[in-house]
């Protein structure tokens, strides 16, 4: 660029004299959310533990001490504590720690995959709507609506019922349901974003659609589509439980917390305590997503000030 | 006014002589839960499997030849039914004369005669008939795939010609109930209205369906054979897929009386004070393997290798003892299992052998997917057991996948070949099958039975084996009969065209007030004689 | 044609033609309005239609001339942030066209839209959300540039140039968050980010008003100091009188999606023509006790943009509406010896038929 | 006003068409023919043809779709290639079966929801609003299937207060053990709109209460009815619209509960049907499901717009 001082004369030193200035560094945005976090425990904790709970499924193979799909019929049904198996045996006598273990994967993948693959869709598609609008954005969500008529669970129920069950079908079912509301929280937000001053004085100065998207748009509608996404995850997570629940998720005799709720409800009234550790462990994920989703959004939130 | 006044005090006199009479004759409320998802249909041909047969076939509507379940120390078989008695016309095989009970009027008044006979055989064989029941047609004619034509000799007597000459058709037509023609017109010529008020002339009427969720029978105080006139006032049936469910109902003092508790908890019920009622009967819990071209179990040495893959003591003991190992179709200790070449221990090398010789090996297993249900008459508890087979099985070089179903889907896959759409693409069904007489060795392993005829599902068939099934239809000598048939399931247990697994030893859990219940070594039991005391 | 007079000095019209991008020369006005036309449509109802329009902006004619500050003002609902959005063309127009320093602006035929904004730029009014929120205001001041193909390197450090100018300290703004600034410094930025593409126009659209009285004046003082130094034209555009006659040369004064009266400020000042120009005056609380008034000038609101008055629009709350102003538009009469102020006014034309023609009327006499 | 309604209706309306088309897609899905569950194992082809013609599975695709969709318009859902009933007669008794859990579930859970959300926002910080969203939060985490089933350990089992599964009546309850065997049915699906009606009132309220005038208001101590009503009113629109979701999900996500509670309502229905591939059933359920959805987010539109006049456009 030209240098706007050469020709007033004025007192201000050369554009060049401000390559290598030293700036003052700001703290930011993210600085500020990161601080905020830090200052709330609730997450904090719920971070750890989700952190303990993800790395024990990632590190599943190394900590198990069984092979989660090979039992002794001879100690089937010990309960926790049983020598050797620190939280006890399954109905056909496989140890249940491993199988929690190994079963925290496939309820993540379960979780977080369709939650993933819709945000990226959806999201997509909203953003798309809501930074074009016009005939654009009506026929994305009036597509959108039809989807959207179909409540969450239903969507989910029929469409694996129709197309069978397994880990690929649960996986697509799920991300079908995610779509529609991913699509429609990006879209608003997306839409507000774009009606504000800033994206016009960007498109003033010039910028093609693309950068508007990318340095404008995109930077401000992804953390509010994010922590919404967030939540959506525990929701995956106790909807695909619930799919393998009825016989309609991944099959036997995979490892999954809910498949293993599943199965283990006979032994109930035999040994609640067993019967009940995937529960626990579907529901201590489900909540700490929620509780992270929660924490993301107040210290995200702009309008509290620091 | 005065009128209305006496009437009241002539209402409350018969009101307290009926109770009284009623308080001699209270044999209380029975209120079962079945295994089945859902009520079976009420029309006279219940679908939901030998469940629906033995809860809504046999109390309420009867076969021309029926059961003689009043003794829990032999197995079961077959007395006169509708009819008074049987035989052979002695000019030609095929065609058995049946002379039918006189004097039995169904339910709603109306007399059991010939006609109604002819009619319910136009009803299930007579796709031109206008009483025609498709969905009851699939489930008869399955079962008696050998029926070829019927003719009324007189108001009292029938006769029904077989396909080609076969000594046991007495026992296929204990499969066929009769239902009330009058009823029909009643329901205006529509089966679904039929179901709910059919007419039979069984021990029980149906006096109320509630679709999905219950059905109730009550006594029907005019039946044809006072000594089996039922001491219940009614029955209530419930359907309870979920063991879980069933336990839950039980124990809370919902039902009286629950089909197949989980094994596990059957010394926690004993241990509350209900009585857990097991007795072996003619059962065996395969899987049925697809034997056409392109399964793998088409080769008989994978056949052979899953039977000695198959842990049958871990089965027992995952069924806390609720199931017998079996080798075969019939029981190891039944005179007519014969001596096979083949005794299917617990051996995986061998069964790792016969797969190597197959062509398969440890980076090969063999690929095959399971069709099951997740419940079901006589399915014991499908999910674990296929589970730990499939765990089991993968030691030996098998790779199993299962697809879970309904009962009724897996029906309905049965008697449809392998290969189409509503087998899923099964390499085999699990599905339990009964094996009381010779007739069923006949629809499950001849070859002139695969499906869609009968349910030889997986096609099975060899020329030697069909051979002495020929020979067996057309021997009557019963001892000849017995020899025949040992020699016949020798092959049968080496040829391996099932997995053989266990045999049910039939556990249903009752309350304590459940008294006068005979355990009878069947599929179908006689609630006739059961009353509820408090 | 409303007519027109140069008000830039000599030296500073000699630098503004110096710029390599003149193509107009020294008779070309910077920019020329002809026409411009934008109604947005209502919808209502079961089916949706289109049931009316707001005549935001219904047929405007303007002409801006190179180095001077146009002031544009009106009450507010008139038009004119329409106006401005128009002029930039981040809202297109109807009817119309527009003429800058001598081409068309038309994508297909004449100056692309891109090419307009490299030479005139925008300040809106809301300082925080003509912001990005997520950028460091250097950046912001940057993103034209590099949009424009700078280096990032070059464009952080003319947007570091940018803020000292501007008065904010680049050593210690550059990288702060438009939430760690106040209102004043917000609007420093984005007066920076608007020139960071060294315009020769800049619209100013309301771009003050929200700021404190103390922090107003500091920025239109650095606003003057600008445009003498960077030999910019302005338009500026507010509803606060005092104000536009404080940074303007000529001003133009808008009712209802129309200019009714342009001229130099002394002239709109001393002389309004226009009844409603008149009233607009009236209504400025003045210190000076010669031009204190006590009654309002005029009543009531102004009247419905979607279904605006036929003939003269302010004839409504007009003290001298006659029939001819119901019946006809004025069209814009230039006033005998001074060729900068026109008026669109039936009682400045002859042939109206108006009774007070060349009269002079004033507000002030028949409110007071 | 009654443009707006008239408006919400016809947009209505390409949206129940689009979802009969994604259903009647759907089915189009499963495969094989639905009628091998009908016909006899060694029918005659005379028979499949007239079976086939019978369900109008001989015509194209298309045909199959209109033909369906003009008796559906007609109130004719078909009937059950299982065992031949008129879907018509199961489904609405089913779906009477769900409402009757629905509806108290609804004024349970809402009304919990909104007690614990105002409560919560009323102590914002405090320790009884963390305790209340405490208790929020974990209605929308809890897996309620699992809770169902510990319940009835609890309740059923154990202490024997209630009936661990079944309808205990026909229609609506009318005796002691018909309220009974809806108790812990009610409880496990008020949890999800419990928890997620909680949160929003809870956010609707700071939100309001954060508004400057009502800050005005209570400082002058003038923290009476009508502040609270107009807090009330503001926070209406967030809530209806949350309401009339979470309502849709109960009817739709009852299939889960219904089975454990071996509850005959329309959930229980439709996984029966899909584990038989029972077409119409299942066709029938999820379009009957759907348009009630629909219908259910047109009620909560206009009942916003009634309440706050800038939402309709």
């Amino acid at each position: 660029m030209t240098s706007y001082a050469k020709d007033t004369g004025s007192e201000f030193p050369s554009v060049s004299s401000y390559r290598d200035l030293k700036v003052q560094e700001s703290p930011g945005y993210w600085a500020m959310v990161r601080k905020r976090i830090l200052r709330d425990p609730v997450t904090l904790i719920s971070a750890a533990i989700l952190l303990v709970i993800i790395l024990s499924a990632i590190l599943a193979p190394v900590l198990a001490p069984y092979d989660p799909y090979v039992g002794n019929i001879m100690t089937r049904m010990k309960p926790v504590g049983f020598e050797g198996h620190l939280l006890g045996t399954d109905e056909t006598g496989r140890d249940m720690l491993s199988r929690l273990l190994f079963g925290g994967r496939l309820s993540l993948i379960a979780g977080v995959v369709p939650v993933s693959i819709a945000l990226l869709i959806g999201g997509s598609l909203g953003i798309t709507a809501g930074f074009f609008g016009g005939l654009v954005n009506t026929v994305i969500m009036r597509v959108t609506d039809v989807f959207y008529a179909f409540p969450s669970i239903l969507l989910a129920i029929a469409i694996c019922g129709m197309l069978g069950t397994g880990l690929f079908n649960t996986l697509l079912s799920l991300t079908l349901v995610f779509i529609p509301p991913i699509v429609r929280i990006s879209e608003s937000v997306t839409t507000q974003v774009r009606n504000l001053d800033f994206v016009e004085a960007a498109r003033a100065s010039g910028a093609g659609s693309f950068a508007l998207m990318r340095y404008q748009v995109l930077p401000n509608v992804l953390a509010p589509i994010l922590v919404y996404t967030t939540s959506l995850v525990s929701l995956s997570i106790i909807l695909a439980a619930g799919l393998s629940f009825l016989g309609l998720g991944v099959s036997a005799p995979a490892a999954e917390w809910g498949l293993m709720l599943n199965s283990l409800r006979q032994m109930i009234y035999i040994d609640p305590v067993l019967a009940a550790l995937p529960g626990v462990l579907i529901f201590a994920t489900s909540m700490c997503f929620n509780l992270i989703s929660d924490g993301l959004r107040s210290a995200m939130d702009v309008r509290l000030k620091v | 006014m005065k009128k209305s006044v006496t009437g009241k005090i002539a209402a409350l006199l018969i009101g307290t002589m009926l109770s009284a009479g009623t308080a001699l004759a209270d044999g209380g409320t029975l209120r079962i839960a079945m295994t089945s998802s859902d009520v079976p249909v009420t029309t006279g041909m219940p679908n939901n499997g030998f469940e629906g047969m033995r809860f809504l076939g046999y109390p309420v509507f009867e076969p021309l030849v029926d059961w003689d379940l009043s003794s829990a120390d032999k197995p079961a078989d077959i007395r006169p039914g509708l009819a008074e008695s049987w035989e052979i016309d002695p000019e030609d095989t095929k065609r058995w004369i049946f002379h039918l009970r006189p004097d039995v009027e169904f339910h709603d008044g109306s007399a059991f005669d010939a006609d109604a006979v002819v009619w319910n055989l136009e009803r299930f064989f007579d796709e031109t008939s206008p009483q025609f029941d498709q969905a009851g047609s699939a489930i008869v004619r399955g079962r008696n795939p050998i029926l070829d034509s019927w003719e009324k000799i007189d108001d009292m007597t029938v006769a029904i010609t077989t396909k080609y000459p076969a000594s046991y058709f007495p026992y296929i037509m204990s499969y066929m109930l009769i239902a009330s023609p009058a009823a029909f017109e009643t329901a205006n010529s529509d089966w679904n209205e039929y179901g709910k008020a059919p007419s039979g002339t069984g021990p029980f009427k149906v006096t109320n369906v509630t679709p999905r969720v219950s059905v109730e029978l009550s006594r029907n105080d005019d039946y044809w054979n006072p000594d089996r006139i039922a001491k219940l006032d009614h029955i209530q049936l419930f359907p309870m897929p979920e063991p879980t469910t069933r336990l839950a109902a039980l124990r809370s003092g919902q039902v009286d009386w629950i089909e197949v508790p989980p094994p596990d908890a059957i010394p926690g019920l004993e241990g509350a004070g209900f009585n857990v009622v097991t007795n072996t009967y003619p059962h065996v819990w395969p899987w049925e393997f697809d034997t056409t071209e392109g399964s793998p179990f088409a080769d008989v040495r994978v056949r052979q290798a899953a039977n000695y893959a198959v842990n049958r003591e871990g089965i027992v003991a995952l069924m806390n003892g609720t199931a017998a190992p079996a080798k075969g179709f019939f029981d190891v200790d039944s005179p007519l299992f014969g001596s096979p070449e083949n005794d299917y221990t617990y051996d995986p090398e061998k069964a790792r052998a016969l797969l190597a010789e197959a062509g398969y090996g440890p980076d090969n297993p063999v690929h095959a997917k399971i069709l099951t249900s997740t419940s079901g008459s006589g399915q014991m508890l499908p999910v674990q057991m296929n589970e730990y087979l499939q765990q089991t099985m993968a030691e030996s070089g098998f790779d199993i996948d299962l697809e879970m179903t309904e009962w009724g889907s897996l029906l309905v896959a049965l008697r449809n070949p392998p290969g189409t759409a509503p087998t899923m693409d099964a390499d085999a069904l699990n599905i339990s099958f009964a094996s009381s007489d010779i007739s069923y060795l006949a629809k499950y392993f001849h070859s002139k039975n695969a499906s869609p005829v009968s349910q030889n599902w997986g096609a099975f068939g060899t020329p030697e084996t069909d051979a002495l099934l020929d020979q067996i239809e057309t021997t009557f000598d019963a001892e000849k009969q017995a020899e025949l048939t040992a020699e016949l399931h020798a092959k049968i247990v080496d040829q391996a065209p099932w997995l053989f697994i266990v045999h049910d030893l039939n556990p249903r859990a009752m309350s304590e007030h459940v008294k006068g219940f005979v355990s009878a070594q069947s599929w179908f039991q006689d609630l006739t004689s059961v009353y509820i005391e408090e | 044609m409303i007519g027109q007079v140069p008000t830039t000095g000599a030296d500073r019209m000699q630098r503004i033609l110096a710029d390599a991008r003149d193509r107009g020369g020294p008779g070309q006005p910077m920019l020329i309005l002809k026409d411009i036309k934008r109604h947005f449509p209502i919808r209502k109802g079961v089916m949706n239609r289109t049931v009316g329009h707001v005549q935001a902006v219904d047929g405007v004619s303007l002409t801006v001339m190179k180095g001077e500050i146009l002031g544009v003002v009106g009450e507010s609902g008139c038009g004119k942030s329409t106006l401005s959005r128009l002029m930039m063309r981040l809202v297109e127009p109807d009817t119309g066209e527009m003429i800058f320093d001598g081409d068309l602006v038309d994508d297909k035929v004449g100056l692309t839209t891109r090419r307009l904004r490299r030479q005139m730029q925008m300040v809106f009014q809301d300082s925080f959300s003509s912001l990005n929120p997520r950028m460091p205001i250097e950046e912001t001041i940057a993103f034209a540039p590099m949009m424009n193909g700078s280096s990032r390197s070059d464009a952080i450090a003319a947007a570091r140039a940018l803020l000292d100018q501007v008065g904010l300290s680049a050593a210690m703004f550059a990288r702060r968050y438009p939430h760690e600034l106040s209102g004043g410094q917000r609007q420093r930025v984005n007066i920076a980010r608007a020139l960071a593409v060294n315009p020769r126009v800049v619209i100013l659209d309301e771009a003050v008003s929200a700021l404190d009285k103390s922090v107003e004046a500091q920025v239109l003082q650095l606003l003057i100091r600008l445009q003498e130094e960077m030999d910019l034209t302005y338009v500026f555009v507010s509803h606060d009188l005092n104000v536009v006659r404080y940074i303007s040369d000529r001003i133009a004064v808008m009712y209802l999606g129309r200019i009714v009266e342009t001229g130099s400020v002394d002239e709109i000042w001393d002389n309004p023509r226009h009844p409603y120009t008149q009233a607009l005056l009236a209504s400025i609380p003045s210190l000076d006790p010669d031009r204190r008034t006590m009654a309002a000038p005029i009543y009531g609101d102004p009247p419905n943009p979607i279904n605006p008055p036929s003939g003269c629009r302010f004839r409504t709350r007009c003290p001298f509406a006659e029939t001819c102003c119901e019946m006809h538009d004025p069209a814009a009469v230039t006033l005998p010896g001074s060729s900068a102020h026109a008026v669109s006014c039936h009682m400045e034309n002859e042939a109206s038929g108006h009774s007070r023609v060349g009269t002079n009327a004033r507000i002030a006499e028949v409110t007071q | 006003m009654l443009s707006f309604i008239l408006r919400r209706l016809l947009q209505a309306i390409p949206i129940l068409f689009g979802v009969s088309v994604m259903v009647f897609l759907m089915v189009q899905m499963i495969p094989g023919s639905p009628l091998d569950l009908l016909l006899p194992p060694d029918a005659s082809p005379q028979l499949i043809e007239q079976m086939k013609e019978a369900y109008g599975f001989d015509k194209p695709a298309w045909q199959q779709y209109l033909l369906w969709l003009w008796q559906l318009l007609h109130g004719n859902l078909g009937y059950s290639i299982f065992n031949g009933a008129p879907v018509a007669d199961e489904l609405f008794d089913a779906l009477g079966n769900t409402f009757v859990l629905a509806i108290p579930a609804a004024f349970t859970g809402f009304g919990l929801g909104i007690l614990l959300g105002v409560s919560a926002a009323l102590s914002q910080g405090g320790p009884l609003d963390k305790l209340l969203s405490a208790i929020a939060i974990t209605g929308v985490s809890l897996p309620h299937y699992w809770f169902a089933i510990v319940m009835v350990v609890i309740f059923s089992v154990n202490l024997n207060w209630l009936p661990a599964q079944g309808m205990q009546f026909t229609g609506v309850p009318t005796t002691l053990a018909g309220f009974k065997s809806m108790i812990l049915p009610v409880i496990t699906l008020s949890l999800i709109p419990m928890g997620v009606v909680a949160r929003v009132v809870r956010a609707a309220v700071l939100e309001v209460m954060s508004q400057e005038f009502v800050n005005t208001l209570h400082a002058k101590g003038l923290w009476d009815r009508s502040v609270l009503l107009h807090v009330m009113k503001n926070a209406a629109p967030a809530t209806l619209a949350v309401m009339g979701l979470q309502f849709g999900y109960l009817l739709g996500g009852s299939i889960l509960v219904e089975t454990v509670f071996n509850w005959p309502g329309s959930g229980n229905l439709l996984n029966l049907a899909i584990f038989r591939r029972d077409i119409p059933v299942m066709q029938a359920t999820i379009i009957v499901l759907a348009a009630f959805f629909v219908l259910l987010n047109l009620i909560v539109d206009i009942a916003q717009a009634l309440i706050d006049p800038r939402i309709r456009r």
